[in-house]
Formats: C-alpha cells, sequence, structure tokens
C-alpha cells in the first residue's frame, strides 16, 4: 500500500454523503451584495451540483471574487440566501464555512510567507486536529502522534502534487507556479465538500497550466471534490468544467454547458466589449 | 456608587459651571498642544508613511535644544534661529541614515527605527544639554505672561496669556500648513506622495527631498509644541510619555488627516481633564495618565477607521 | 563546517519532525545546558550570577513572552512591562496571604494573573490591528501602572508604596533575601527559564504555532481555513502575558528583592521590545540573543570607558548607552532586519553547506 | 502507506520464518539466499525508500514476506514456471521485489528502461516475449497499452502506482496492492499459492535457471537480450563481495537505471550475496538530497555523473568569497600533491600529512559531507573512459575511487582495480576467477564466473560473440601495460587506420577532448582519411556559467553554440588535447586538424546516443553527412537540417548553417613544446 492514492483511507475518509451526486451543493438564491452605494452583485442567482467542475467566467470587475467571497463567508450579501448541503444560512462567518467543507485558493496566492511549504500544508489541518492546548504544551506523546497522523496525509498530498522536493523549503522562495500548487495543497488538506479556485491558472506557464489542469481533474474525480473555479483562460474553462455561470457587472448573463454559453450572445458581447 | 458616577458629576458641572468652563478651558488648551504634536505624526505619516514614534522626542529635543542653547548664552532670538536650522539638519541626517537606507521595508520596520531615534535623541539630547529639567525661555522670547481673570458664571475663571497665545500660535500654524499643502508645489507635491511615489516625482521633487522637507516641517511644528509646553511646565524627557498621547489623538483623528489630528487633540484634551476633575477623584486621581488610551479604545472599537478615514473594505 | 549530516536520515515522522533533526544542534544543545546548569554556578562569581545572569535570564523570558505575541502572532504590544507588574504583585500578594505555600508555586500560579489580564486587553485585537493595537496594549500599560501606585492593597498599604520580596526558603535553604545565594537563586531562575523555554518550543512547533504563525502571516487566509482568530489571539495575548508575568515576579523576588512601580514602566517595555526586535522576531533563541546584547550592552559600556582609562560619570554612561542603543537598533533594521537570530541562521546555513557559499 | 511500512522503532517486528531447507536444491539461486537472509539477519535493513518524506524501511524479514506475498499474486493471476516478466519503472523497491518475486516462482525478469520510447520498450518486451509487465506507473502503461498490438503474448499489466488510472479498463491491469492483497490470502491459505506450495516453487529452482534478461544498450543496431544464470550471478557477485570485502553493513543508493547491469548486479545481486542494504530516491530531481540522506558506503557513479558533478562543485565554488576559493584552492593543491599517496598508504612526508589533516578538517571533509560521500568505503566508475584529472581529483579527497571494465555479456566484472593500486588510464588486472586474453587483432577476449549463457532467442548472435574454444569477445581493443593492467583504446572494429596508415582511435581522441569541461561530447572522423576531424558538443553548464561572467548573451542553445567566443573557447581546449596527444608515438598523428560545434545537443530520442549514453558513431555520420564532407573538403561552412524529437514526443526540423574551424598546425605544435616543458599536463 506504499503508493496509496489519496483518497484511500485515511483522507478524505469524512466525506460528507447527506448529499447525492448530481445534486446541488450548494444554491445562490437572489444574492445582492452592495459596498456602500457600490453594487459589487446584483439579484445572482445559481447552483453547484455535488461532484461537478463549476466555473464563474466573466470580464473583470463582474464581481466573480466578491461571489466566491459570499459563498465562503468572508462577505455578508444584503440580500439572498445561500444554502450548503441544504442548510440554509444568510451570514456566516468564514471559519464555520470551513469547517461546514468549504475551502479555496486565492487570486493572488495567500499563503503564510513565513512557513515551509509542509507547514502550510499542516496548517490547512488545523480543523481536524483535536488534541487540546494541554497535550500541546506537553507536545510530546498524544499531541506529537496526532501530528504524526496528519503529517501522514499531508505526505500524501505532497505526493499528490508532485512537491516532495520543496517540502521543506519556505514558501517564500517558491517559483509562483509552485506557490499556487502548494495552495491548492492547503486547500485539499481541509479534505474539503466544495473547493473554490479563484484563477488557479493567473500567471502560469502553458505547461504549469497543463500540470494544474490535471491536478483539478484528479482532485475532481479522484475524491469526488465539487469544484468552483474562477478562470479566465476560455480554453481551459471549457475543458475543464461542467457547467459555467457567467456575470457581467454583478448581474448573471448566461448559464449552462460551456457549448451554450460559448454560443450565447450576450456572453459574445460582454466578452467583445471588455479587451480580452 | 452608580450615583456617584452617572448623577453626581453632572450635578457638579451644573453647580459650577464657572469650574466647568475652567475645565474645558485647560482640557482645549492641552489639546491644542497633543494636536500639535499629533500633526507633526500626520505630516510624516502622509508623506513617508513612517509612522514617527519620535515626533515626541522631537519635542522635547528642539525645546532642550532651544534653552540649552540659551543656557550657553546665545541670545533668545538667535537661539531660535539656531534651534530651526538644527531641526533642519535632524530632517536631513534622518533621511540620510534612516529613511534612505530603509525605503520599500514594512512599515512596522520604520516604525521600530524611529523607535532607534527615539532612543538616540534622548540619550544625544541628555548628553549635550544635561539631564535635569529646565524652564522655558518664554519671556526672553516675548511670549506673554501672566493670567487674565475673567469673572464669569458666579465664579472666576483665569486665562493664562501663556495659553492663549498657544492656542493662537497653534491655529496660526494649522492655517500656514493648510495654505502650505493647498497652494505651494511643493505642498501639492507632499499631497501627491500622500496618493502615489510617481506622482510626486511627476510633480519635479524627489522623494528624498520631500522626506527632508516633512521632516523639517514636523521639526517646526515640534518646536512650537516644545515651546508652549516647556512654558506650562519645564523642559525634560518626562514630556516623553505626554507626547506618547499622540497615540489615542491620531486613533481618533485617523492618521492622515490633520483636521482630525486638531479635533482629536480637542476631544482627548478636554475628555481627559473632565475625567480626571469629575470622576478621578471617584478612584483616587491621576487617571489622566490612562484615560486618553480607553476613550482612544472605546471609540476604535465602532469607528476602527478613525474620525476623517473612510469606511476600510477587505479585499482578498 | 561543523556539521556532518550525511548518514542522519530520518527513518520515522517522530525524527523527522524533531525540535533539533540535526545531531550536531542536539550536541551543542547539550554542552550549552552542561554550561549553565553546572559550570556557571561552580565557577562563575556572585556578580557574574547576580547581576548578569540572573538578570539576563528575567529579560530573556519576558522577552520571549513578548516574542510569542508579536514574533509569532504578529499582534504589537508596548504593555509588557505592566503585564510583568501584574506577575509580580500577584506573586506578591499571594505569597504574603499564604506564606507557607513555596515560592516557585507561587511566582508560576502569578502567572495565570497576569494571563488573565493579557487576555482581557487583548480582546480589541479582533477588530483592531497593527498601531491601532499599539493603542489598546499602551492603555494596559498605564492603568495597570497606575493601578500599581493608586492602590494601595496591592503593596499592602507599605508607606514605601513599594513592594519587598519576605524571605522564602527552598528545601530549608533562603531563595529570597538577603541571605539567599546567588547560585541557587540563579539556579532556581534558569530551570524555570529553561522549562518554560521548553514549553515554548513546544508550542510554536505544534498545532499552536502554525495557527499563530498563519494569522500572523496572513489572517484572512487563516480563517478561511478555519482557524479561529480571536481564540488564536486570545491565546497567544494570554501564553504572551504568563510568560510576562513569571518573568515579572522572578525579577522582584529573584532579582531586585523590592520594587517600586516605576520599574514596570512604559520604558521596560520598550526595552523588551527593542530585546525582541534586535533578537529576531519570530525566534525562540532570538529572544536570548536580544536580552543578552540590549541588557549586556550597558556592562559592557560601563566596564569599557575604565579600561579606556576615561573616567566618565554614570550619567553620561547611561546617556552614552541610550545613544548605543538607539544607533544599535537602526543599525539593524537596515543590516539585517530580522535582527540576530536570521544572522545565526545565515552562519548555521553558511557552516552546514560549507566550503560552499549557498 | 500504513501497515506495509514499520517506523524505524519497531524494525525487528514480524517472526521470521524458517527457510525452506536448502540442501534440497541443486546449485545457488537468489530465491533462496533471500531466505537465508531472512533467517540469519531478519531483523536488519533490507530495502529503505523515501517516500512520504521518510525512509521507509523493510528488514529481510519482511522483504521476504513482501516478496512471497507477491509471488503467490502473480502466481495467481497465472506466472508460470519459465514465463519472462517485463519490469519497467525507475528504482522503486517494489519493482526489485518483482524481480525476487518472480525467482521464486522460477520466472525470468527482464528489466527495461523506463525512459524507454514506445517503440524501444515494444521491441524489447516483445523480444523477450514477456507474459506480464510489472511497471511503475500510469507513464508506463500508456507506453504498453499504446503498443499492446505489438505484444501478443502479453497477458496483464501490474502497475505499483495507481494515480490516474481509476478510469482505465482493468480487465489487463491489476494494482500490485491488489495483487500482493490476494497473494496474503493465499498464502494464508493451503494448496496452490500456500506457503509450503511457495517453498516448493523455490525449492524447485536449479541454479541453472535464468535469473535475469539483460538488454544490451546496442551500441550498434538492436539491443541484445542477454541471458545470466542464478548460479553464475551469484558466484560473480560473491567473488567481487569478497573483493571488496563488501559486507551487510554496506549502504547503497540505487539511482541508475534499473534495466543497466550495473545496477543490477550492485543494487541486487552483490546486495543479495552481503545481504547489505538497498536505498531508493525519492524521485528522480531528489537523488542529490538523498544521497546526502543517507551517506551510501558503496557507490557507483559512471563519469560522466562525476564528470558534471565536479562541474557544479566548480561553478559553486566560483560563487564563494575571496577566502574560501583561495583556502579552497590551497587545500585542493595539497590534496593533489599528497592525497592519493595517503589513500593508498605510500609514504608521505610528516608535514604534507599535517597540511592533508588540516585540509580534511577545512575542506574535505565538508565537501565530501555536502555531497554525501563521507562514508564511502569503495566506488567504482566505468562505462567510458574517466579523464585522469577528474579521476585523481575525487582519489586525492580521500574516495576510495577505482575503475572496473566490464561487459553485460560477464554480468560486469571483467577487471577492477584493486584497493591502493588505481590508475585513470587502466582499468587494473582481471577480476577474480575472470581469465582474460589478447586476440592477434587486439580484441580482448574473456571467461568469467558470471559469463551469460547466450543470447535469449539469438543463437546465431550467441555463437558470433563467442569464439569456437569458448571464451567471450569483447568487441574492445586493448593491451596489457607491462604491470599486467589492461587499457583499453577502443572498440575494436571502430579502431581504423588514417591514410597515412597510422592507427585511428576515435574513442580514444574524444575522450581526450570530452576531459575539458566546455566539451560535452565529441564524435571523431578519420578512419580512411589524411588527418582527423571532429564533430563537438558543448557543455551547457559550463559554457552557460562562461557566458555569464563574460556577459555573454545568447538566446538558446543553437544561438551560444554557434557563438564566435565559444569557438574560441573550445579551440583552445583542442589544442591543448593535441598537444597532449602529440605526447604519445601511436596517437601524435590523430591530433585534430578541423572542428565543427553541432547546433544541437546529441541526443538518446533521436538515436544519436545509447540509453547510456555512449555516441553512435555510423548513425551519426550518415545522418550528418553533410557536415562530415565539409569537414573535409576544405569549405568554411554547411548546412544542415536534421529532424528532432522534443521532449512530450513530438517531431520538428532543426536546420542551421554551422562553421568549420581550422586548427593549423604550427600553433599546436607550440603548444606541445611548451606542455613538454610543464612535465606532459595540458
Amino acid at each position: 500500500m506504499s503508493n496509496q492514492i489519496i483518497g484511500g483511507p485515511g483522507l478524505f475518509s469524512r466525506r460528507d454523503d447527506s448529499v447525492a451526486k448530481g445534486e446541488p451543493l450548494l444554491t445562490v438564491e437572489n444574492v445582492s451584495l452592495r459596498f456602500g452605494g457600490v453594487r459589487a452583485i446584483s439579484d445572482v442567482s445559481f447552483d453547484i451540483r455535488k461532484g461537478e467542475v463549476r466555473a464563474i467566467i466573466g470580464p473583470n470587475g463582474a464581481g466573480k471574487t466578491s461571489m466566491l467571497n459570499v459563498i465562503n463567508g468572508f462577505y455578508h450579501p444584503q440580500e439572498g440566501r445561500i444554502s450548503f448541503r441544504g442548510q440554509t444560512r444568510r451570514r456566516m462567518r468564514p471559519s464555520h464555512a470551513a469547517a461546514q467543507g468549504i475551502s479555496r485558493t486565492f487570486q493572488n496566492v495567500a499563503l503564510f510567507k513565513g512557513m515551509s511549504t509542509l507547514d502550510n500544508i499542516m496548517a490547512g489541518r488545523t480543523l481536524h486536529m483535536k488534541r487540546g492546548f494541554f497535550w500541546q504544551l506537553w507536545r510530546h506523546g498524544p499531541a506529537l502522534d496526532e501530528e504524526i497522523r496528519h503529517r501522514r496525509v499531508v505526505e500524501e498530498i505532497i505526493d499528490f502534487l508532485e512537491i516532495e522536493a520543496v517540502r521543506k523549503t519556505p514558501v517564500g522562495k517558491l517559483p509562483y507556479g509552485l506557490q499556487k500548487r502548494v495552495e491548492l495543497g492547503r486547500a485539499l488538506a481541509m479534505e474539503p465538500d466544495l473547493l473554490l479556485l479563484d484563477e488557479p491558472m493567473a500567471g502560469m506557464n502553458l505547461e504549469e497550466k497543463e500540470d494544474m489542469c490535471r491536478f483539478i481533474l484528479d482532485v475532481n474525480n479522484a475524491f469526488g471534490v465539487t469544484i468552483a473555479l474562477i478562470e479566465h483562460d476560455m480554453g481551459v474553462v471549457m475543458d475543464l468544467s461542467d457547467r459555467v455561470v457567467v456575470l457581467e457587472y454583478g448581474r448573471k448573463i448566461a448559464d449552462g454547458a460551456p457549448d451554450e454559453v460559448k454560443a450565447s450572445q450576450a456572453v459574445i458581447d460582454a466578452y467583445l466589449g471588455v479587451a480580452h | 456608587m452608580l450615583y456617584n458616577i452617572f448623577i453626581d458629576p453632572f450635578v457638579q458641572m451644573a453647580g459650577a459651571p464657572d469650574l466647568l468652563v475652567q475645565a474645558l478651558w485647560d482640557g482645549l488648551v492641552s489639546g491644542v498642544l497633543y494636536a500639535l504634536i499629533a500633526l507633526g505624526f500626520v505630516l510624516i505619516f502622509k508623506a513617508s508613511g513612517v509612522f514617527n514614534f519620535a515626533q515626541g522626542i522631537m519635542v522635547v529635543f528642539a525645546a532642550l535644544t532651544l534653552v540649552g542653547l540659551y543656557e550657553k548664552g546665545v541670545p533668545a532670538y538667535v537661539a531660535l534661529a539656531l534651534t530651526l536650522v538644527v531641526m533642519f539638519l535632524l530632517a536631513v541626517a534622518v533621511e540620510r541614515v534612516v529613511l534612505r537606507p530603509l525605503v520599500n521595508q514594512p512599515d512596522i520596520i520604520l516604525f521600530m527605527a524611529t523607535f532607534g531615534l527615539t532612543y538616540f535623541l534622548i540619550g544625544f539630547g541628555e548628553l549635550v544639554f544635561g539631564g535635569n529639567p529646565k524652564a522655558m525661555i518664554t519671556a526672553q522670547l516675548g511670549l506673554p505672561r501672566g493670567v487674565i481673570d475673567v469673572e464669569m458664571l458666579g465664579g472666576r475663571v483665569s486665562f493664562q496669556k501663556i495659553d492663549i497665545a498657544a492656542a493662537v500660535i497653534a491655529s496660526i500654524m494649522v492655517a500656514a500648513l493648510a495654505v502650505f499643502f493647498q497652494k505651494t508645489r511643493i505642498g501639492r507635491a507632499l499631497r501627491a506622495v500622500a496618493d502615489s511615489h510617481k506622482a510626486a516625482l511627476s510633480v519635479g521633487i524627489s522623494l528624498n527631498q520631500i522626506w527632508v522637507i516633512v521632516w523639517f516641517a514636523a521639526g517646526v511644528v515640534a518646536l512650537a509644541a516644545g515651546i508652549m509646553w516647556g512654558a506650562r511646565s519645564e523642559v525634560s524627557f518626562a514630556l516623553e510619555i505626554v507626547a506618547l498621547k499622540a497615540l489615542p489623538v491620531l486613533v481618533l483623528g485617523g492618521f492622515t488627516s490633520v483636521p482630525g489630528a486638531i479635533v482629536g487633540g480637542l476631544i482627548i484634551g478636554v475628555g481627559e481633564k473632565l475625567g480626571e476633575f469629575y470622576w478621578g477623584p471617584l478612584v483616587g486621581g491621576g487617571i489622566e495618565t490612562w484615560l486618553a488610551y480607553f476613550i482612544a479604545l472605546a471609540f476604535l472599537l465602532f469607528r476602527p477607521q478613525g474620525l476623517f478615514g473612510e469606511k476600510i473594505i477587505e479585499r482578498i | 563546517m561543523l556539521y556532518r549530516e550525511t548518514g542522519q536520515f530520518k527513518t520515522s515522522y517522530k525524527a523527522d519532525m524533531a525540535v533539533f533533526p540535526i545531531r550536531q544542534d542536539r550536541i551543542g544543545l547539550a554542552v550549552i545546558l552542561l554550561l549553565a546548569f553546572v559550570a556557571t554556578p561552580l565557577f562563575g562569581s556572585a556578580f557574574l550570577l547576580s547581576a548578569v545572569m540572573i538578570p539576563l535570564l528575567v529579560f530573556a523570558l519576558a522577552a520571549l513572552g513578548l516574542n510569542l505575541l508579536t514574533g509569532y502572532t504578529g499582534q504589537l504590544s508596548l504593555g509588557t512591562a505592566g503585564f510583568m507588574g501584574v506577575g509580580a504583585y500577584a506573586c506578591y500578594k499571594l505569597t504574603t496571604f499564604f506564606p507557607e505555600v513555596n515560592l516557585i508555586v507561587w511566582i508560576l500560579a502569578s502567572g495565570f494573573f497576569s494571563a488573565a489580564v493579557g487576555v482581557l486587553f487583548g480582546l480589541p485585537s479582533l477588530r483592531i490591528k497593527g498601531f491601532y493595537l499599539a493603542v489598546a496594549t499602551l492603555a494596559a500599560q498605564f492603568f495597570l501602572q497606575w493601578c500599581f501606585i493608586r492602590i494601595p492593597w496591592l503593596y499592602n498599604n507599605n508607606v514605601s508604596g513599594a513592594i519587598e520580596a519576605p524571605v522564602r526558603t527552598l528545601f530549608g535553604m533562603p531563595i529570597t533575601g538577603p541571605h539567599a545565594t546567588p547560585e541557587l537563586r540563579y539556579l532556581v531562575v534558569l530551570s524555570i527559564v529553561a522549562l518554560l523555554t521548553w514549553i515554548a518550543s513546544n508550542l510554536v512547533h505544534g498545532r499552536v504555532g502554525r495557527s499563530w504563525m498563519a494569522v500572523r502571516d496572513m489572517d484572512i487566509a487563516a480563517e478561511l481555513m478555519g482557524i479561529r482568530l480571536l481564540p488564536t489571539k486570545l491565546l497567544a495575548f494570554a501564553v504572551s502575558s504568563f510568560y510576562c508575568g513569571v518573568a515579572g515576579a522572578l525579577m522582584v523576588f529573584l532579582w531586585y528583592g523590592s520594587a517600586e512601580p516605576e520599574v514596570f514602566s512604559i520604558s521596560q517595555s520598550f526595552l523588551i521590545l527593542f530585546m525582541v526586535i534586535i533578537g529576531g522576531l519570530g525566534s525562540l533563541i532570538g529572544s536570548f540573543f536580544g536580552a543578552a546584547l540590549i541588557y549586556g550592552l550597558p556592562i559592557v559600556l560601563k566596564s569599557l570607558f575604565p579600561m579606556l582609562g576615561l573616567s566618565v560619570g554614570a550619567a553620561t554612561i547611561e546617556h552614552i548607552t541610550f545613544m548605543v542603543v538607539g544607533a544599535m537598533i537602526i543599525g539593524f533594521l537596515i543590516v539585517e532586519p530580522h535582527g540576530l537570530a536570521s544572522i545565526w541562521r545565515t552562519i548555521k546555513q553558511k557552516l552546514r553547506v560549507w566550503p560552499f557559499p549557498y | 502507506m500504513s501497515a506495509a511500512i514499520p517506523e524505524a522503532e519497531n524494525f525487528t517486528q514480524g517472526a521470521v520464518q524458517a527457510p525452506a531447507p536448502a540442501a534440497a536444491a541443486s546449485g545457488e539461486t537468489f530465491a533462496r539466499l533471500l531466505d537465508l537472509h531472512a533467517a540469519d539477519r531478519g531483523a536488519r535493513p533490507a530495502w529503505r525508500h523515501k517516500d512520504r518524506g521518510v525512509w521507509q524501511t523493510w528488514t529481510w524479514a519482511e522483504t521476504r514476506r513482501e516478496t512471497r506475498a507477491m509471488a503467490s499474486g502473480l502466481a495467481a493471476l497465472g506466472v508460470k514456471r519459465g514465463d519472462s516478466i517485463s519490469i519497467i519503472g525507475f528504482n522503486r523497491p517494489r519493482l526489485y521485489w518483482a524481480v525476487m518475486a518472480a525467482h521464486a516462482l522460477g520466472a525470468t525478469p527482464a528489466p527495461v528502461y523506463a525512459d524507454a520510447v514506445a517503440d524501444e520498450l515494444a521491441f524489447v518486451c516483445a523480444h523477450a516475449g514477456a507474459r506480464f509487465a510489472v511497471v511503475q506507473d500510469q507513464e508506463q502503461v500508456d507506453k504498453l497499452l499504446a503498443v499492446a498490438d505489438q505484444l501478443p503474448e502479453l497477458r496483464g499489466i501490474i502497475y505499483d502506482e495507481p494515480r490516474g488510472l481509476r478510469d482505465y479498463d482493468h480487465g489487463q491491469l491489476h494494482d500490485l496492492d491488489q495483487v500482493m492483497a490476494r497473494g496474503r490470502e493465499r498464502l494464508a491459505a493451503q494448496g496452490v499459492g500456500g506457503e509450503a506450495w511457495l517453498d516448493a516453487e523455490i525449492a524447485a529452482g536449479r541454479g541453472a535457471d535464468l535469473s535475469v534478461i539483460l538488454y544490451t544498450s546496442g551500441t550498434t543496431g538492436r539491443s541484445k537480450g542477454v541471458m545470466i544464470s542464478h548460479e553464475r550471478a551469484v558466484a560473480a557477485a560473491r567473488s567481487t563481495c569478497q573483493f571488496d570485502r563488501l559486507d551487510e553493513r554496506e549502504e547503497v543508493l540505487a539511482y541508475l537505471p534499473l534495466a543497466w547491469v550495473g545496477d543490477h548486479y550492485l543494487t541486487f545481486a552483490q546486495a543479495m550475496v552481503a545481504g547489505f542494504c538497498v536505498c531508493c530516491p525519492e524521485s528522480a530531481d531528489t537523488v542529490t538530497e538523498d544521497l546526502r540522506e543517507i551517506g551510501p558506503t558503496y557507490y557507483f557513479a559512471p563519469p560522466r555523473v562525476l564528470e558534471s558533478l565536479l562541474t557544479r562543485i566548480t561553478i559553486r565554488m566560483q560563487d564563494a568569497g575571496r577566502f574560501k576559493q583561495w583556502l579552497y584552492r590551497r587545500c585542493i593543491a595539497v590534496a593533489r600533491r599528497h592525497g592519493e599517496a595517503i589513500l593508498e598508504g605510500r609514504p608521505t612526508p610528516v608535514a604534507g600529512r599535517l597540511a592533508y589533516a588540516l585540509g580534511e578538517a577545512l575542506i574535505y571533509g565538508p565537501l565530501k559531507n555536502t555531497l554525501g560521500f563521507s562514508k564511502i568505503r569503495v566506488a567504482y566508475t566505468a562505462g567510458e573512459a574517466i579523464g585522469p584529472e577528474l579521476f585523481s581529483w575525487y582519489r586525492s579527497l580521500g574516495i576510495n575511487l577505482k575503475q572496473l571494465y566490464g561487459q553485460t555479456e560477464a554480468f560486469l566484472f571483467v577487471t577492477a582495480q584493486p584497493d591502493g593500486r588505481a590508475r585513470p588510464d587502466t582499468v587494473g588486472p582481471p577480476a577474480p576467477g575472470v581469465d582474460l586474453r589478447i586476440a592477434d587483432d587486439g580484441e580482448v577476449q574473456f571467461r568469467s564466473p558470471g559469463m551469460f549463457t547466450g543470447y535469449f532467442r539469438e543463437d546465431d548472435k550467441t555463437r558470433e560473440a563467442m569464439t569456437p574454444d569458448g571464451w567471450v569477445k569483447t568487441g574492445d581493443a586493448g593491451f596489457f601495460t607491462s604491470d599486467g593492467d589492461l587499457k583499453i583504446i577502443d572498440r575494436a572494429k571502430d579502431v581504423g587506420r588514417l591514410a597515412g596508415g597510422a592507427l585511428f582511435a576515435p574513442k580514444y581522441i574524444e575522450n581526450r577532448l570530452k576531459f575539458y569541461p566546455n566539451i560535452k561530447e565529441v564524435v571523431a572522423f578519420g578512419d580512411g582519411r589524411a588527418d582527423v576531424a571532429c564533430f563537438v558538443n558543448i557543455d551547457l553548464t559550463a559554457v552557460a556559467a562562461w557566458a555569464e561572467r563574460n556577459n555573454v548573451v545568447y538566446a538558446s542553445y543553437q544561438e551560444l553554440a554557434a557563438h564566435p567566443l565559444v569557438a574560441e573557447l573550445l579551440r583552445q581546449d583542442i589544442v591543448a588535447a593535441n598537444a597532449a596527444l602529440a605526447q604519445e608515438e601511436a596517437m601524435a598523428p590523430s591530433q585534430v586538424r578541423r572542428f565543427i560545434i553541432l547546433h544541437k545537443e546529441l541526443d538518446p530520442d533521436d538515436g544519436e546516443l545509447t540509453r547510456t549514453q555512449k555516441v553512435r558513431r555510423g548513425f551519426i555520420a550518415e545522418r550528418y553527412a553533410p557536415l562530415v564532407r565539409a569537414l573535409y573538403d576544405g569549405s568554411a561552412e554547411a548546412d544542415i537540417t536534421t529532424e528532432v524529437t522534443f521532449e512530450d514526443g513530438r517531431k520538428g526540423q532543426l536546420s542551421a548553417r554551422l562553421r568549420v574551424h581550422e586548427l593549423d598546425g604550427g600553433q599546436h605544435q607550440a603548444r606541445a613544446d611548451q606542455v613538454r616543458a610543464n612535465g606532459g599536463r595540458p
């Protein structure tokens, strides 16, 4: 079993099956978000089905990132409802969203610069670590055993993402492409049910993009993680995603399978409208 | 107990309005000084993004230099001029030795550097002029002294002339700064820097020059504050602590707003005076030392961006 | 160069996650401990022990505490001395109430009082950050110092307004008061500092430390990963203040012997902050370096002038020290913003890859 | 990773089953050796693999258990005595265990180079008649599936890393984990596949059975399957283990292609005989660190590895501070003077010893430590001639580096240098038990304990390779030096004559040139020609570093190679080399007169090099015919268009106009004199 894929026992044992594959895992209903006078999102509704790869696209400033922020509770919409695994909520703290199984990566890498690759991904396990403060004081014994249990999982992820060579390197020293990969690893370490990727391939060269695509697909079908991603590279979006929702100026202008969306006049206008 | 806290003080205020006025006035005056110190912070923070912890010391240092020079037999006005020169040299030195090498370092690092500056100035000042408190040369500088007593509200309220002078000078200074910022080329450059460094260069002034200028300006403000303060109490490094009061002032006013600094200063000044005067006795007095920070703290919890700062939207 | 890592491979995660994975480091540590626990008390002069080592350790402990908060969790604090004071006064009250309980118990217990106070003043850290937070800690600093002056109960209404360390014994030997031998005092301080340092290293190398650093490096990301900010920050405040509290208690009872409120003034807070900065934010060993430098420097200067045959007044030396410390802080920030610890790391790295430059 | 791999602390877990009585057997087999080790040193580490961040370790007992599980599982899939099994992948314990499992069942493993392109793979597997293939990962599976139609005999593919394979059709595809799980069940049960059954299978093994089919790298034409029998393999390995006093305490790093005889010999055969521990690196790009962590006691590296290592060291040292550089130079100088003498226990002045000791503390020790060489007791290099400078550089640091001359047909060892008498220019006396003779045409011929039993399914070729009286032709030309060491000059068939009648040994010349760090590859021409001319590949690492220091700007390999200054750089090297050649009567006429710097690196993917990086001269000669012509028709430059294969297998056209560089006679005559002045060293 020395080469057990991630997804076997150990990792993702926590997978929640309250929602069947293909059922909506997360639904966004008539969400509107304002900053002072500025309308970032107005009355957007869509859903993300369990096990799918859902792309959110749109010109710059269309409110894509804001939408992710709303989904994982970092922004609180003024109107509208969001239900995840059937539980409806109006506002919740990001940490709760995380606890419920929503994890994400960021448009411009948000790693913990002061830590090594390993520690960054270990930090992603925090949610699953139970040993209390007083065990931590002692470290040796139960706390360390727990650390080791989680280290195993993390090593699976490191192996999966092929970043063995930089395991102990401070992430600050890593090239951009690798940092993105580490960040994905950190998000995976949370064993999410829903994984939000904010422009996972921004600023990557072709090769890195191909790798990242492979990883995303593997994550999706090897562990059945539902993925919602924002991406500018249309080619990538069309290859990766099962369904696409298109935003423009905070409004939803299209929603459906990649080809439908590509065909939609509104989308074409939107993209011709802005230089891309 | 509750009565003592929530009712009694106000009864007192109503009972003896003259005392209230007196307290208010005293508060306003120290407020003016806080404002002057805070002003120095704001100038520097606006232009170079440096949170200048040394501002308080610069106040003392300026005053000390002035008095020190005078004691060494330099005529008052010459001493004043010389002090200005010293402050300018200080500004240049700071730019050369501290800011230039540390450019592009994280704010916290620059903040720490100004700590270092503080220590250095303390040591230096005391080494040159001795550590023991000095009296400010108010008369020699032709500043008014004595008291104006006004009969009002069934009591006598006394206004120190020097305090009035302080208020006047302070307001002149603020006005001057306002003009400087609005009208002059350099002033515009400074404001440009606050937004973006490139903008400043486009105005045709190098960043380093700008730093020197603001630090000098801050130095001048400091000197003014120093004189006022020295005139009221005495010139010694005990002032350093008082200078820390600028922090709550800035919190109230926001780090980049000149009017904020003034309003904040006055609020803090008045606030702590009233607090000391009416509530202090309940807990044995001396609450001036910390009341300002608590006021600021309380304020922060409701308006983290300060009085005049605009709402912060966190982005990721 | 001194390192010989070839063949030191890890066959278990336990070994791989050890705090000192390299054998040569373990040996070095053992040597240092030996020197500290055996050689120093045996051969150290009374002056060295009570005027150099004890203060150094006390400051190191305080710096370590502050480092946990500022260096590891990124929460700037200017109230260190205040929290140290809480520890000192708590210990004083406790040991005067219950003289029969061993002082060491109370010294450690007093840490919990300052921890509690620390948490209280840490509460605002949820909403406010950076310089703004400094205000909160300044509030603590001044308020607490005010309490030490204005609440006579704290110093049992001594006319002097100071607290005096009563004579307490350990195994029948006095560890406080005039008759306490420097060796014993030193050993007690050393043991406590060593213990707490070990615990601190346990914390920072585990889950707790990681969440602290996560909050420091990128609090938003940390929160989105399920690290709850408030509890994490408060924990940091608690632990940090605990350390400062114990340091305060040690300072009064095993070093000064007695203390006025002045001891816990804002300038003390700054001093410790400098130790942390110069030592290196986010480094345990750095705290020791910083303490050694900032506290050691004046001693060196004091002894330096006579050596140079200059007769200089104590005051002057005081002033010069101020200048030097100030200049040094600026110098360090320019040369190595990450402090002595980082220099230490660089040296170590150079030794490991010797003769190669990288 | 859980159950299978114990953490270090519970090394000794697991009872050691008593092995089947070896008496029953005739001749030694590796399968029985495994049983013996499990019995004798069951608790000692046998295999390590840096996996999941730590060195997972298996004791001999555990290795035996794992292997038996695999064997029984494979048997369940239908592996039978006499089957051959392809083994494809990088160095992974479980691939080596597959070899052992095959042995247990009396099947024959036929390892294949992991980086072989699909059709090479197809040829080897088909030729070996593999019925099963145990492969590392998706990459190999894909390659096999791509050529499945050419492999009618292939019944099943067993993969080690399931990553990315879950959606494949598992009709013929098996996960090694499941295979082994199945095996464990069967072992637990009675009857076929049970412990007893397996012991019987092992006992049934004969020493004369095939232990492995090793495919030659095929310097010329298609590669051939060299058959090695158990008893001969064991005999060869045993004799060499005694020769170097290798025992169970050795640690070795398995980082060379496991299909190559060298790796199979050192990390499998010798390990199985001596019972020492073999460590597999985490991945290709961590080998350097892994080497450093493990610190092998017994090490093998082809000259090119040592060469690129030294180049890297030199480059890194150039970035060091002035003092360090000075110290480094001084210490290395001292080592040059006394190092080898001290290593070989020859008398050395006390001052020299002291200086050396100092150097050891300051430079050699740390250097060996950072390279991971601190614990090396015996190190070999072979496969190519090694530069004298290079060779003695390593030895002077106190690394006991020696040369051996070997062949797949001999199961490696033909000659080997004993401790204390290693020479850079010879390959030492015959290895223990090896008979050696030089034929009239100068070809080296041998008879050895490990001698192959023939080429698989190619008796005619076998006959070609052997003399009627049973000696093996090496195909190499060489002669014995006065002190009885063998000296190889070239492939026998490549040794030609210049038009002038002088001897022309291309490889010899090429190696001479390759000793210069700036030169990566050389192809020399001259057979039947008036004089010698050659193609040159620049060494990118070295030349790029040089370019940086002399701020020569370039956008591509091609551009750098074409740069006039680079040409000048190489010219100087070649002039120096000529000067050295001029020293030797036999070689003086073959000084290089003209050279062309090739615009691309010679590449195995283009068939220009063999998998073991040997130049295929004939192939190159016709591929670059226009250039060869240009070398001799006096033209100043020539155009060339070649097809190249990119990393991802796509093909493309690459064309360039290359200059022909002349070397005038006078100049290097002068150099030659100067060289003679400074004692023959270039």
